[in-house]
């Protein structure tokens, strides 16, 4: 079971969590070109090691998280509330 | 103004099952009717503006931190979200006053049913339907967390030796049943 | 090739088993070859049977990292079914059944392939109207398919949970030549018929980088030496973005996550189709001919290189097979196992060129790719050979998201761990 | 002769006896005997039949590596297969009995397939059944006999009875198994104030001390470790409970059997329970558990581990037999030999080790055992029981040159011992090879994993009761925050004379039949046939032979089987390398996992808040995800789906409807910026919706395809209320959130579930606005006051007062149509006051089937259609897009296949021959071209008053209804076996002004 370190509620199941994906990619401006669009929706790093990606304390404190995870040891590095204003007012 | 219809009507007379021991149940559940709830959200440069502002309405010193609540005349604010309070009463309340700058106001007195467990054996009912440690060391009197229940989001709020089940009102009968189907082996009471 | 038949195992009882040849050996890799396929599992070996019986190709090598079939060929839950509605993914699939139906003669390898019926489940009227259209298009394209009634199914499988569900089961839409096959029989006859025909199988070869000169890639780099080739398919699964980097493909429209499976104690017969069911939840479930029941649900959720899975999985698979087969209660799981499913944006796969000239890519299989081994391994050697796709895998190119034409079995939508 | 109870000793309760039945006979045991130990006593020898060539099996162990006594226990519903007789606690009232074989385990036809087993090797199978001239056919004839005899026990036909808890535990530090090591570590931690928990899968605490006559600190080993157990207070010590799998962030799964033990069948309480525990640390004391040696028929019943004939004895005071010769490698089997010589067992030691440890063998011979160094077992003699055995000495050449038969009842056989790592190979970490000791022991640990006692390969006890203070006393420092200093734990070891690594005895000049695997037959021949086809590799040759795949998963066999394929292969055995440990390490029952979602609690079910007022009313229910939703509103009881629908949607149009609409998702959007967002988010423009107006909107996913879509209301400057389909409530919620936190942060927006908030009944028809303002207490809903999209508020007279409402001028009918929405509580007022008026104006309550047949004949979309795969023109809502503002999808939405002329598009269906009907799926084909993929497909259908009466669908079809002006084109539904004609229209023939809905109801 990962137990993923929410900043706001603690370490918690991950059956609380909804898992959102890789954090990295960035998504252009609504009406950028289709070939940037494409890019971001469609084409993945999905690496074997340390991957950043997106956690939804959906059953929690509603946060998104970006986690650091190793994809293949699954150990847990670090998490951060995803919301930078937000993450600034509770720091 | 008219009485509020109960998510639980039908289902909640009061009556014993399961073996209770020498000592009485080892778990009491009851429904515990809300007349106001309040969701105040602070802009996150505003956070401590709102939290003062809801901490006025409840009638506390300070808006509690994440985890934690408190309780005053204005009913009980527990910290839910990051940037959220939820303002909990018995008893009808005013619209929280707050600075549309700080942030919004939003009325969510009927979203929800409180289902109280109490009684000795309420942690070990508790650990069979929460991912959470609820013994009192770690969940102290006035803690709160969001978890979720048999694949439900609700929110546990420790108060008066038991805890406190918000549950979105059309999952109310739902989570009643479960409890009910999973406190029957420590014998128990419908108050 | 030594025949495999009933004499044949006579006389191995009368000779002590001492006049068996071997299937396959171990031999050391050649300088260059004219094709290299990466990866020994299911897909790569067929690919290579292929290359050399229909299309004369016979200098080929595999290389596997491991131990060939030890990835996803080893590990999935046998299920065969052609039941696919969007274009492209509904011809390719029944081409590979029409393969399996003979499978066993053309390898003489017994692959078990036993035709016992897919039974998928149906909850809603609405669901059943939805699947309704895509049994119709299968019987539009000369597939099998029906729909039973309550009453068809009460009789069939009588131990179902008809009354007692949290959803009533209005019926079950049924593909009758689809079931299950015994996977390792399937890469072990690949290998040795492969091995017959001449080619290389070079097992704990891991490729870890490519060779260029110019533009194209010339060869492949691996833990036993660097190994030169005109033409270079890669089959590895899983494991598919980590070789398309390293050869230059940059991303992939693929996640790779980790898909758990379970065995449960030998039984008598208990079940006797594949039953399965989605919507609602996701759960599939057959009986091994040794007895054990078999079956799996949805993936874990996230990203994953790991084969080996957490115990929320276990709760939610299980609790679905409680849902229809309550009379499993106290039967036991003797083990779970997990691979590496590589799932693509639209749950549908890649047999394609690519844009490296030389560089053919087999990708993305997700849930599915055990059904599809005698099609893939048939389509991909042809687009290998003829530099050009197969009628069959005409539909499974790399470039259709850009076109806007997704086959999205499920609608999910560019979200891999909902395919 | 067969096993018997001694008069006296063991850790049984003699005043306790327990009567149960063994296939229908009645025997009897005590309290604190297993299955096994009490069919012992009871003279029983065959209770078992193996899985390929059904050989006669007994016990061969008294643990959970048992590979012989495989039984079924329980009758009916409670039938419960493939129990192991050692692991089941006797009850008052078990029924067990044996299984795969007929009539019974003491005679079985299935016997005949030993004769053919020199065809029956490994993999034979492969290599037939395969028939002539293709196909599967001749395959599946002979499956079905092999699928009978195979399997080993036959579940139950009838749901579980029992049910079982899912339970979430935290601790400190977790310590799994209760042996010298176990309590040592549980009670030092406790003493130093860690929160911790024990557990153990015995139904008693102690480990290998119960079944050893060993005295610890001068008192018995059992007396020793029920002091340490009672000493434990403040730890939570489960016991019945196994430890089955660790899992990442050190998570491990428990299984605790409550109530399949004696004394406890009470009801309520569930039958078992399957423990989530998430400790700190975690010390595993799992022990070792002993190997057999390959040799000639090592499988009839009365071999067993030498460990094991020794706790028969002195745990359960039963003696396997009346002659036993003890065979071993090491000096743990003296202890046993001599136990059994203390119970006036004729007892004979064969020690292979040329020179026998001094002391030991003369302990041994003082109480009557006949002690031989350098000889080893080479043939069991017996068919449905041992009588001999046959021994010899190992030659130079390998191999054993026989001497003599010496005669037996039992054989006890140790090739050593292998620690029980399993759980620490869950997380993947390898085990290492140690060859002096010839065992693996643990690999790499993982931070918060520690080990203690024998499952590290430290044999004494005094050791293990060390090494388990060590590892507490680490994880107490751990804990403390204080960098652990590492403690000095015992090194592995123990033994004074070395074990001589023994794992097959071969003839020069005969091959024996020699079991390593005894549950699925698998013999040392099986293995290096295997080695010889080339099936070389240890994952390979498990496969080929299915060695370690029975229930046991290899406890026993799997290290000699790999020794024997090391030896074939001429490599080293840590050169050849061992198979992957995986959960569960013993089996767990299925309903354990399930927990309480069982039938109707396998999801929570979602009731409106006027669930009640329409149940009690009578309606029918149906299921929309979670939610029940009226399927319709028999006028009286008995009325069909299709009268009942045709009646209410009749009444919509003609006078006066109610359905309940609270299940659709409804998002609170709040902020200064609120307006910007719901224009990135949704195609049209929502920036000049005026206040108290309400505007229909469709959102895209990233890639362009239709997402969802629904009504927003502006009740603010900064707030609006955006409500979504039922089905993509939490999807639309979770999307916003996505955006908001993760892609446009400068947003200043917040959003909140209202769902559950407002009870919401839509009221359509002609007479719609006389029945709502017939219980209006205030508030104006004139066409002036309230125009269509318009929202006013205003109170409803009901029963006890007045309740505030909002009402909003929406039609998904095409009607006159009013959504009145009322707080949650004050909804099933609501209800009633609305429906008392509406049916006073001639009209009724209809459900979700009227509600789609009105809007297949306005055209609406809905999920049917919206099925992740169509776009906004594909729907027929390409004109909604905005062209001035950017929004979510509209990049990809260009790409070329998306924007093709020729794609589906929406469309109304009408039968050409009158009174024909046709189902939703059936595909739409051009004429004589009744194949392939056709050019579209039906999502809807219903009967149609309102459009001339007949039947209608609504569907795609290649390049929209204009595209087929004139033409007909066949309705294919083959799975139906029918075919039907169609004409095809717009979608949009009713209203398609919308004056009903927008002006004055121009008729009624
Ligand atoms: C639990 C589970 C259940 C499933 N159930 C079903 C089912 O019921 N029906 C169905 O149709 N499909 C099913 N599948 C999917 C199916 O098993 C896979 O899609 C299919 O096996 C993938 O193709 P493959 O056999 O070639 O993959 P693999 O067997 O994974 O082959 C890839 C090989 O490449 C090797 N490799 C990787 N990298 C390198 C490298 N750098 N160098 C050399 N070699 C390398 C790997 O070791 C591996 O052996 C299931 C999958 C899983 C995990
Ligand atoms: N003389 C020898 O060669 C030799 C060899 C092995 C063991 N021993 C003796 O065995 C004892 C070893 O002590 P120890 O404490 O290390 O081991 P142990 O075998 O005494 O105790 C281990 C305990 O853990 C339990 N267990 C194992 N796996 C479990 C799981 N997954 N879940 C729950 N419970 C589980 C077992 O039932 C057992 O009770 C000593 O007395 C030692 O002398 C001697
Ligand atoms: C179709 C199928 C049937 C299986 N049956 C059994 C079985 O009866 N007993 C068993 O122990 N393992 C069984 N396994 C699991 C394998 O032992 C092994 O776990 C799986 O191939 C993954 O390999 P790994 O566990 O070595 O990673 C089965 C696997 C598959 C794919
Ligand atoms: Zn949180």
């Amino acid at each position: 079971m990962l137990r993923i370190p929410c900043p706001f509620c603690g370490p918690r199941d991950e059956t609380e969590f909804s898992y959102e994906g890789d954090a990295s990619v960035t998504y252009p401006a609504l009406d950028a070109p289709e070939e940037d669009w494409f890019e971001a929706v469609f084409l993945r790093d999905n690496p074997r090691g340390p991957h950043t990606e997106l956690w939804h304390h959906a059953n929690g404190c509603r946060a998104f998280l970006v986690v650091e995870r190793d994809t293949l040891s699954h150990e847990i590095r670090s998490a951060r509330l995803a919301h930078g204003p937000t993450r600034e007012a509770l720091e | 103004m008219p009485e509020r219809a109960s998510p639980l009507e039908g289902h909640d007379a009061p009556r014993r099952f399961g073996p209770t021991g020498p000592d009485g149940p080892g778990v009491r559940l009851s429904e515990r009717r809300l007349a106001s709830v309040w969701l105040i959200a602070a802009w996150p440069d505003r956070l401590a503006a709102a939290g003062a502002a809801a901490a006025k309405a409840a009638g506390v010193e300070a808006a509690p931190g994440p985890g934690a609540s408190a309780t005053g005349e204005g009913g009980t604010l527990m910290r839910v979200e990051p940037l959220k309070w939820l303002l909990i009463g018995e008893a009808e309340t005013a619209r929280p006053g707050l600075d549309p700058a700080d942030g919004t106001v939003l009325e969510l007195g009927h979203a929800r049913t409180v289902l109280h467990v109490a009684g000795p054996r309420a942690v070990e009912l508790m650990a069979r339907l929460v991912p959470l440690d609820l013994r009192p060391a770690k969940f102290p009197e006035g803690a709160v967390a969001g978890t979720v229940l048999h694949h439900v989001g609700v929110t546990i709020l420790a108060r008066d030796g038991g805890f406190d089940l918000l549950v979105l009102r059309s999952f109310g009968l739902a989570v009643w049943e479960t409890l009910i189907d999973t406190a029957a082996q420590f014998g128990a009471e419908i108050a | 090739m030594q025949r495999y038949n009933l004499l044949s195992v006579i006389c191995g009882g009368l000779t002590g088993q001492k006049h068996w040849q071997r299937v396959w050996g171990h031999p050391e890799p050649k300088p260059h070859y004219d094709v290299v396929i990466v990866g020994g599992g299911g897909h790569g070996l067929a690919t290579a049977y292929y290359l050399a019986k229909e299309h004369k190709v016979r200098n080929v090598a595999v290389l596997e990292k491991g131990w060939l079939g030890g990835g996803n060929a080893g590990r999935n839950t046998t299920i065969v079914r052609s039941n696919y509605m969007i274009e492209g993914n509904t011809e390719f699939y029944e081409h590979s059944m029409k393969l399996w139906e003979n499978l066993s003669h053309d390898l003489n390898y017994n692959v078990m392939f036993s035709q016992r019926a897919h039974v998928n489940l149906v909850f809603s009227p609405a669901q059943r109207d939805a699947m309704a259209r895509r049994y119709n298009i299968m019987r539009l394209n000369g597939i099998d398919g029906e729909f039973w009634d309550r009453d068809t199914l009460r009789r069939r499988i009588p131990h179902l949970n008809h009354d007692h569900g949290r959803f009533p089961i209005l019926g079950a839409y049924v593909q009758p030549r689809a079931g299950t096959a015994r996977h390792d029989a399937v890469n072990w006859g690949y290998a040795r018929a492969a091995t017959a025909l001449g080619v290389d199988i070079i097992q704990g070869c891991e490729v870890t980088g490519f060779i260029r000169k110019g533009g194209a890639l010339t060869g492949v780099e691996t833990s036993k030496g660097e190994i030169l080739a005109d033409r270079i398919g890669l089959a590895v699964a899983g494991s598919s973005s980590l070789m398309a980097h390293k050869a230059g493909l940059g991303k992939l429209p693929i996640e790779s996550h980790v898909l758990q499976a379970y065995v449960s104690e030998p039984l008598k017969p208990v079940v006797d189709q594949v039953i399965v069911f989605g919507g609602v939840g996701h759960f599939y479930i057959s009986q091994s001919d040794k007895g054990g029941l078999i079956f799996g649900g949805d993936l874990d959720h996230y990203n994953s290189y790991a084969q080996k899975g957490n115990l929320p999985v276990y709760e939610h698979v299980i609790a679905a097979c409680m849902q229809v087969l309550p009379c499993l209660g106290r039967v036991r799981v003797l083990r779970q196992w997990a691979g590496l499913v590589d799932m693509s944006m639209d749950g549908s796969p890649f047999i394609t060129k690519t844009e490296i000239p030389g560089l053919y890519l087999n990708a993305g299989w997700c849930y599915g790719g055990f059904k599809a081994t005698p099609a893939s391994g048939h389509t991909f050697a042809h687009t290998i050979a003829r530099d050009a796709p197969h009628p069959a895998n005409a539909g499974l190119t790399l470039s259709r998201y850009r076109e806007g034409r997704q086959i999205d079995e499920s609608g999910r939508g560019p979200v891999p761990k909902l395919h | 002769m067969t096993g018997f109870r001694l008069p006296d000793g063991g850790l049984i309760d003699r005043t306790r006896p327990v009567t149960f039945t063994w296939d229908g006979r009645q025997l009897r045991g005590f309290a604190g005997d297993t299955l096994a130990s009490a069919l012992m006593a009871s003279g029983e020898r065959v209770l078992a039949r193996s899985f390929k060539y059904h050989r006669p099996r007994g016990v061969m162990s008294a643990g959970v590596e048992e590979g012989g006594a495989l039984v079924t226990v329980g009758t009916g519903a409670r039938r419960t297969p493939n129990l192991k007789a050692t692991e089941v606690e006797l009850a008052p009232g078990l029924a067990a009995s044996g299984q795969n074989a007929w009539p019974n385990v003491r005679f079985d036809l299935g016997g005949v397939n030993d004769l053919f087993s020199r065809f029956l090797a490994a993999g034979f199978y492969y290599k037939t059944f395969m028939g002539l001239g293709g196909g599967t056919r001749q395959w599946m004839f002979f499956e079905r006999f092999i699928r009978r005899a195979a399997g080993m026990g036959t579940p139950a036909r009838e749901p579980d009875p029992d049910r079982y808890d899912v339970v979430h535990d935290f601790c400190d530090l977790l310590v799994i198994g209760a042996g010298p090591a176990g309590l040592a570590a549980a009670g030092l931690a406790a003493e130093r104030g860690l929160d911790v928990m024990l557990v153990e899968q015995d139904f008693a605490l102690g480990g290998a001390l119960l079944g050893s006559a060993e005295r610890v600190e001068d008192k018995p080993g059992a007396a020793w470790a029920a002091e340490r157990a009672a000493a434990l207070e403040g730890v939570r010590v489960l016991t019945r409970t196994t430890a089955f799998g660790l899992y990442d962030g050190n998570v491990v799964g428990l299984y605790e059997r409550v109530c399949d033990h004696p004394g406890d069948t009470d009801p309520a309480r569930p039958r078992g329970n399957l423990r989530i525990v998430r400790p700190a640390r975690i010390i595993l004391a799992s022990g070792a558990i002993e190997r057999p040696v390959a040799f000639g028929n090592n499988d009839r019943p009365g071999v067993m581990l030498a460990g094991a004939a020794a706790a028969y004895l002195n745990r359960f005071a039963v003696a396997p037999g009346r002659r036993a010769v003890i065979a071993g490698n090491g000096d743990s089997v003296y202890a046993d030999a001599m136990a059994l010589a203390g119970a006036r067992v004729e007892t004979m030691l064969l020690d292979a080790r040329e020179m026998a440890p001094p002391e030991l063998a003369e302990a041994a011979a003082g109480v009557g055992v006949e002690v031989h160094s350098g000889y080893v077992p080479v043939e069991a003699a017996g068919r449905n029981g041992v009588t001999g055995l046959a021994i010899g000495r190992p030659a130079r050449d390998g191999h054993v040159r026989l001497e003599r038969t010496v005669p037996c009842d039992v054989i006890g056989v140790s090739g050593g011992w292998s620690p029980a790592v399993h759980l620490l190979g869950h997380r993947g970490a390898r085990p290492v090879w140690h060859a002096e000791m010839a065992c693996f022991l643990p690999g790499r640990l993982y931070d918060g994993v520690a080990v203690a006692g024998s499952v590290a390969g430290v044999w004494r006890t005094e050791d293990c009761v060390a090494h388990g203070r060590a590892a507490a006393a680490e994880a107490v420092e751990a804990l403390s925050g204080r960098r652990p200093k590492a403690p000095e734990a015992p090194a592995p070891g123990g033994w004074d004379t070395p074990i001589l690594p023994l794992w097959e005895v071969t003839l020069k000049h005969r091959k024996l039949k020699s079991f390593i695997d005894p549950q699925n037959d698998v013999t040392s021949a099986d293995v290096r046939l295997a080695a010889r086809e080339g099936y070389d590799s240890p994952e390979h040759m498990k496969r080929y032979t299915t060695l370690g795949m029975a229930p046991d998963q290899g406890k026993v066999g799997n290290v000699v089987g790999l020794a024997v394929l090391a030896e074939a292969l001429d490599r080293t055995i840590p050169q050849t390398g061992l198979t992957t440990f995986r959960p569960p390490y013993t089996p767990v029952p299925l309903g354990a996992f399930a927990g309480r979602a069982r039938d109707r609690h396998w999801q929570a079910e979602r009731q409106t808040p006027m669930h009640k007022a329409q149940d009690d009313a009578g309606a029918v229910w149906t299921d929309a995800g979670l939610w029940k939703r009226a399927w319709y509103h028999p006028a009286q009881p008995g009325e069909s789906l299709e009268d009942a629908y045709v009646r209410e949607a009749a009444a919509v149009r003609e006078t006066v409807g109610m359905v309940d609409v609270s299940t659709l998702g409804k998002i609170a959007v709040q902020g200064p910026d609120a307006a910007e967002f719901l224009n990135r988010v949704y195609v049209n423009g929502f920036a000049k919706l005026p206040v108290m107006k309400c505007r229909y909107g469709v959102m895209l996913r990233d890639d362009g395809i239709v997402f969802d879509d629904g009504v927003t209301w502006r009740l603010g400057e900064d707030e609006f209320m955006a409500t979504t389909t039922t089905a993509n409530a939490a999807a639309a919620m979770a999307w916003f959130e996505t955006l908001l936190q993760t892609r446009w942060p400068e947003l200043r927006v917040h959003v909140a579930s209202l769902t559950d908030q407002w009870g919401g009944a839509a009221v359509a028809g002609p007479r719609a606005r006389a029945a709502i303002e017939a219980a209006l207490a205030e508030g104006d809903i004139s066409n002036e006051a309230l125009p269509f999209m318009g929202i006013v508020r205003a109170k409803l007279r009901v029963r006890d007062g007045e309740i505030p409402v909002m009402i909003a001028r929406i039609s998904f009918s095409g009607e006159l149509a009013f959504e009145v929405y009322a707080r949650s509580g004050h909804a099933p007022a609501m209800w009633r006051a609305l429906l008392a008026q509406a049916k006073a104006q001639g009209g009724t309550a209809y459900g979700v089937e009227a509600l789609g047949a009105l809007r297949i004949e306005k055209g609406h979309v809905t999920g049917a259609e919206l099925d992740g795969r169509v776009t906004l023109e594909d729907s027929g809502l390409g004109r909604m897009a905005s062209k001035t503002k950017p929004f979510i999808g509209m990049a990809l939405a260009k790409r070329p296949d998306l924007a093709r002329e020729d794609r589906p598009r929406l469309a109304h269906f009408h039968p050409v021959t009158e009174g024909e009907r046709f189902s939703v799926g059936a595909i739409v084909c051009e004429e004589g071209k009744v194949a392939g993929h056709g050019i579209g497909w039906l999502t809807g259908v219903t009967a149609a008053p309102a459009l001339g009466g007949g039947w209608l669908g609504i569907g795609f079809v290649r390049g929209g209804p204009q595209a087929w002006e004139g033409r007909t084109v066949v309705l294919a539904d083959p799975v139906r076996g029918r075919e039907t004609r169609a004409r095809v229209a717009s979608p949009h023939q009713l209203d398609p002004e919308g004056e009903r809905m927008k002006g004055e109801p121009t008729h009624a």
